[in-house]
């Protein structure tokens, strides 16, 4: 059982960094590779502030959306300017710079040791070192997430990022600013990411920058890809598939000293499949 | 979406918990009295793989060179590749499911990552790692000789060479970046002095630029603190750049490929490996032992002696195991003579040798 | 400063690396307007064929590297042939074909794993005792002179091959547009994957030489392919000449900005110029 | 009075002088027409007074005061501008009711997350949806409607905008004739609500039908202008249209 309520925290985890990515990518039609970015600042911002200084943790959480969303600005506001497969590649750039800075500010973030010993939240003497009432805190984030999520796709600002998506110099000739709207999902969708940054780093208890690399955001595309585009549910059967395909796979017998590589094969294979015979995802609406 | 496709994708998701709840609970086999299981979390893919390969391959020797014990010993290898949240779900995986009496890992990140899941489970963890923190608590124990071993030792050497310009290139990968911060505390009480102090990331191949640029530091001996492949490639431009300042490093010559690169160079080892366990894993793998091979093997013999000590009827608890490995001293492993100290660190001595006709050789000075 | 001549020569041999992977990268993106993330691993592949035909079977070297570059070529044919013909027939867009050679590129990677460890393995005989060459001041090796000399021997072959063959004009054709290619009369779909067969070949080869220089691992791809990929944004997407040009002030900046700054900010400091470019020359220095 | 007035307007296209100084003006409630042979400008006019070209000289005066030379695409509404595109430009993947409500809502972010008057806003776009019969498809995607109903899409969204001037750029084109009485009619309302419309038109009958005034253009120059039957009948106006 404590398995399983294990990896139900890591898929809400990633059910949240795949339902906000979805609001960039399939709302807005923005391919963004740097979501694992902000959710690395998220992680770091909760673990620096808990293992240095007094701040509780739900505290951590609000500065970690706070810096995700000051650093999202910045970032937003160079990628705007970029048209079509640039927009992608300059979001690859992002992410290696910000990796960069978490593996080489040493002081800051110890580098490539890591930040071990963050602790767990406290609230009302409620227990979180048990895993089930994580479990149960990381659910109510991600229904929150999805709650808000919900909200603005269903709302009028919803129907701007599609048009955006669909036909971005139309709807400009109908008064709309679009860079202002790009801007703002991009930092609404960066400061959901540091939310489950922060989860992920007081559950583990560590974090170092190798969770934060470029192809960590590549995982999160393939959520928001395989699950579905412009489809929250989408994005959160995108992430219960991807974070359970590598946990059924361990049960797959492979003969022993190729099994892991053998499911590196499928999860390649899968993706290309999904790509030619499905490729608005499980339940996506848009196709890509 | 029409319906029907709603029903389908509803019908995929039912059948998807269904299989991983069918097998999580038919792979989750009884505690059994007398097997101990082993759950061993290293990285099988990725570009580390072959470090994985490495220790389950030793692993699996010192199974193989088990003589007759009271109990079984059955070894389970999960992949993590290194990635934080595969280790967690490895390890929930092995503590859930097979119901491991005890876990070992490799890297201090994901050692990290273990250890309070270890100490939360009450499950003897014992990892491949420099980083002392790994080792906190009861349960929690790392085999890594000690950087503060390896320097003490190496920079005896240094001043017994007379050597006063040291120059470095160092990764900032975690077990070289725990030697590197331990040996420049060091080196402020001697008169050595380090001119260059080159950093390069994990996976970097082109070196050429550092090369020149600690070229004409002064540097009596270059320091080479990293580990395969960065080791060879930067041995080799270092050569090709027309250096040819004698080149050092802490344990990584041992285990390189090319050990002919670093022919009559001397350089610190954790311990020196009897020489069979060397010849007997080639046998094996008719590949020379990878980073951290040799520790995996004494860990498995560390595991069996302190369960062996107990001749219950059923297997010692965890808590039993644990203290009885706080007690181990002078065991004789692979690595030398080990102890493991208060903390939970197996001290293991650290030995000065040389490549000799591309064979590493002790030197007893 | 005696420094300098040694890290001009540095900069023009890492510059012919990423120029190599630059030319393939280009001569594919010209044509098909897509990223492929697959190229890198063509690289890998030619290596470890040299490593098998050469090391292994022992076979005479120059024979091992035309299998090598053969193989490297029927490969990326082949992936054209049986995933990317068919997502471009449906008119798939940049988004699925990029995800879809995200998965070829983790399939192939682990597979290359499978066949031969994910070891480290070097290619040239003589390790460490190569000839070494006195230029302007600098050392530089038999290997890394070969590689500047390929470098301008397949730019030239290229610019043949494009500006002065019928296969050229068609190529060109397709670059400027495709419909209007086929409209025309070419056989883009039949072009395009001679295409593939040559720009991976090229791959094949840089990834051969450069297992010569250092050595291959099969994850060798990814690292390579980025630097391939800002060589060409900067230079030019799609422009021959604009994709060397690139490669080398990529080559150059990374080298003197590790002289300035420190070893461990070099692919940020990649990413940042690619930034730079994309911000203010978004089309790159050769395109119009 | 001259609602929109153009001074010695100038685009160019690589040396390319696609429109010439250019000087119109269009009367308020009346329905003005351009005409003029393929690559005479029409659409690039239209492209430069909605904002999707940028000016390269010469200016636009809206109402007599306000003047703008350079503006920025999204402002263009702001001056009561709306239009539709000579190859029809829906938003595909969305349903009919939201390509109206898109156009609908307020222009800023903050006030597109948190609508307040949402029935009016769904109102109007029954209301226009209505007008060009697509109401019972309203929840269809854009993508699945008939070339036709397409361009009716895209006239209801221009009028879901109720802004002043409408520029409709060859609305008629490929229509069925129940559809033109449609958008004829529609046009023909915009007027006696003292609404005005610029119409670029090939269809002669129509513009003979519809148009108070008419602008010939020609190589990015205007020709002739005035009362349809008149200016028709111009020699210069023949030649340009049968071309020399």
């Amino acid at each position: 059982m404590e398995y399983l309520i294990h990896l139900a925290i890591l898929f809400s985890i990633y059910a949240i960094l795949g339902v906000s990515l979805n609001l960039v990518v399939g709302y807005t039609g923005l391919l963004s590779v740097t979501h694992a970015a902000f959710y690395g600042i998220g992680a770091y911002t909760t673990a620096i502030l808990l293992t240095k200084t007094g701040v509780g943790f739900f505290s951590s959480v609000i500065l970690g959306i706070i810096v995700a969303i000051a650093l999202s600005f910045l970032i937003g506001v160079v990628l705007s300017k970029f048209k079509g497969d640039y927009y992608a590649i300059g979001t690859f750039g992002f992410n290696t710079i910000i990796f960069a800075i978490f593996l080489n500010w040493q002081n800051l973030t110890m580098g490539p040791f890591g930040i071990p010993g963050i602790s767990k939240p406290e609230l009302l003497s409620i227990n979180f070192a048990n895993n089930f009432n994580f479990l149960v805190l990381a659910l109510i984030f991600l229904g929150l997430i999805y709650f808000i999520a919900r909200f603005i796709t269903k709302s009028p600002f919803g129907r701007v990022l599609k048009a955006i998506r669909e036909d971005e110099k139309a709807i400009v000739v109908f008064g709309y600013n679009t860079p202002y709207f790009k801007l703002a999902i991009f930092s609404i969708s960066a400061a959901m990411a540091a939310v489950a940054g922060s989860l992920f780093a007081s559950y583990l208890t560590f974090i170092d920058p190798s969770s934060f690399r470029l192809m960590e955001s590549a995982f999160i595309l393939a959520i928001v890809i395989l699950g579905g585009l412009a489809n929250l549910r989408g994005a959160i059967l995108g992430a219960l598939f991807l974070i359970l395909l590598p946990e059924i796979l361990r049960f797959v017998g492979f003969p022993p000293d190729i099994a892991a590589q053998m499911r590196q094969v499928v999860y390649g294979v899968i993706l290309i499949l999904v790509m030619l015979y499905r490729p608005q995802g499980l339940i996506g609406e848009y196709k890509l | 979406m029409n319906k029907l496709t709603k029903w389908v994708i509803g019908i995929i998701v039912v059948i998807a918990v269904v299989i991983t709840g069918y097998f999580v609970s038919q792979n989750s086999s009884k505690v059994s009295t007398e097997q101990i299981k082993i759950g061993v979390v290293a990285p099988m893919s990725g570009n580390l793989a072959f470090l994985g390969e490495g220790i389950r391959d030793a692993m699996l020797l010192a199974q193989q060179d088990l003589g007759n014990t009271q109990y079984t010993y059955e070894l389970i290898f999960e992949d993590d590749q290194l990635d934080s949240k595969i280790t967690a779900s490895a390890v929930n995986k092995l503590l859930g499911v097979n119901k491991v009496d005890a876990i070992v890992s490799f890297g201090s990140g994901p050692g990290n990552v273990v250890a309070p899941i270890a100490e939360q489970n009450n499950v003897v963890h014992l990892g491949i790692a420099s980083d002392p923190n790994v080792a906190k608590g009861e349960f929690n124990f790392i085999h890594w000789t000690p950087p503060a071993e390896e320097n003490k030792v190496f920079v005896e050497e240094l001043q017994r060479r007379g050597i006063k310009k040291l120059g470095v290139f160092e990764s900032n990968q975690q077990g070289a970046a725990a030697v590197m911060a331990d040996l420049k505390e060091k080196l402020k009480e001697t008169d050595i002095e380090i001119v260059t102090d080159q950093v390069f990331n994990v996976g970097e191949k082109d070196f050429r630029s550092i090369i020149s640029k600690a070229k004409n530091s002064g540097a009596e001996i270059y320091l080479l603190m990293a580990f395969s492949p960065e080791v060879e490639v930067l041995g080799k431009q270092i050569k090709e750049a027309g250096i040819n300042t004698p080149l050092t490093s802490i344990e990584a010559f041992e285990l390189s490929e090319q050990v002919d690169l670093f022919e009559g160079e001397w350089y610190v080892n954790a311990a020196s490996p009897t020489g069979d366990f060397t010849t007997k894993f080639e046998a094996k793998t008719n590949e020379n032992p990878t980073l951290g091979a040799a520790n995996a093997y004494d860990i498995f013999n560390l595991i069996v002696a302190a369960t062996e000590a107990f001749k219950g009827s059923t297997k010692p608890t965890p808590n039993q195991i644990a203290n009885e490995l706080t007690t181990i001293k002078d065991f004789n492993g692979v690595l030398g003579n080990l102890s493991v100290d208060e903390d939970g660190i197996v001290i293991s001595k650290a030995a000065i040798r040389m490549i000799k006709d591309g064979k590493p050789v002790d030197i007893d000075n | 400063m005696e420094i300098v001549p040694q890290l001009i020569l540095n900069s023009i041999i890492a510059g012919s690396i990423y120029a190599l992977i630059a030319l393939g990268f280009n001569f594919v993106y010209g044509a098909t307007k897509f990223f492929n993330l697959a190229h890198g691993v063509m690289a890998a592949i030619g290596g470890y064929a040299v490593f098998y035909f050469a090391k292994t079977l022992g076979l005479n070297l120059y024979f091992a590297v035309i299998l090598g570059v053969a193989l490297a070529g029927i490969v990326g044919y082949g992936l054209d042939k049986f995933i990317y013909l068919p997502l471009r027939k449906r008119k798939a867009s940049n988004m699925v074909l990029l995800v879809a050679s995200l998965g070829a590129m983790t399939a192939l990677q682990a597979v290359i794993a499978i066949l031969f460890t994910s070891r480290f393995k070097t290619i040239s005989q003589n390790i460490g005792t190569q000839k070494l060459f006195e230029v302007l001041g600098g050392v530089i090796t038999q290997t890394q002179l070969i590689i500047i000399l390929v470098t301008a021997l397949i730019l030239a072959g290229l610019v043949f091959l494009l500006y002065k063959t019928l296969f050229g004009k068609a190529v060109r054709a397709i670059s400027d547009d495709e419909e209007v290619a086929q409209i025309v009369g070419i056989n883009t779909n039949k072009i395009i994957g001679y295409v593939f067969f040559i720009g991976s070949a090229l791959a094949g080869l840089a990834g051969i030489l450069v297992g010569f220089d250092t050595g291959i691992e099969p994850t060798m791809g990814l690292g390579l392919l980025l630097k391939g990929v800002i060589a060409s944004v900067i230079g030019g997407v799609g422009n021959i000449y604009g994709g060397v040009l690139g490669a080398f002030l990529l080559g150059f900046v990374e080298n003197f900005g590790i002289w300035k700054i420190s070893g461990e900010w070099k692919d940020a400091i990649a990413f940042t110029l690619l930034i730079v470019f994309l911000i203010f020359r978004p089309r790159g220095i050769m395109n119009k | 009075m001259k609602i929109l007035e153009t001074k010695n307007l100038m685009k160019r296209f690589n040396g390319v002088r696609a429109i010439d100084r250019l000087s119109i003006g269009i009367e308020k409630g009346q329905i003005t027409g351009i005409v003029g042979p393929n690559g005479s400008g029409k659409t690039t006019l239209i492209n430069l007074l909605s904002g999707v070209l940028e000016i390269d000289g010469g200016e636009v005066i809206i109402d007599g005061i306000e003047k703008f030379t350079r503006v920025l695409p999204h402002q263009v509404s702001s001056y009561g501008i709306t239009r539709t595109f000579q190859n029809v430009r829906l938003f595909e993947q969305m349903t009919v009711l939201d390509n109206i409500l898109v156009v609908v809502t307020e222009r800023n972010v903050f006030g597109s997350i948190f609508e307040k008057n949402i029935e009016h806003h769904h109102k109007i776009s029954e209301e226009v949806l209505q007008k060009v019969g697509l109401w019972e498809k309203r929840n269809q995607l854009a993508v699945n409607l008939s070339y036709g109903q397409r361009k009716l899409l895209e006239i209801a969204r221009t009028l879901a905008m109720k802004t002043e001037i409408y520029l409709f750029d060859e609305p008629f084109a490929g229509l069925f004739p129940e559809m033109r009485k449609i958008v004829a009619s529609i046009i023909r309302e915009l007027k006696q609500k003292n609404k005005t419309v610029i119409l670029v038109e090939h269809d002669i009958g129509l513009i003979r039908e519809l148009c108070d005034q008419i602008f010939v253009m020609d190589e990015g120059k205007l020709l002739a202008e005035g009362e349809p039957e008149a200016v028709l009948k111009k020699r210069s106006v023949i030649e340009a249209y049968l071309g020399e």
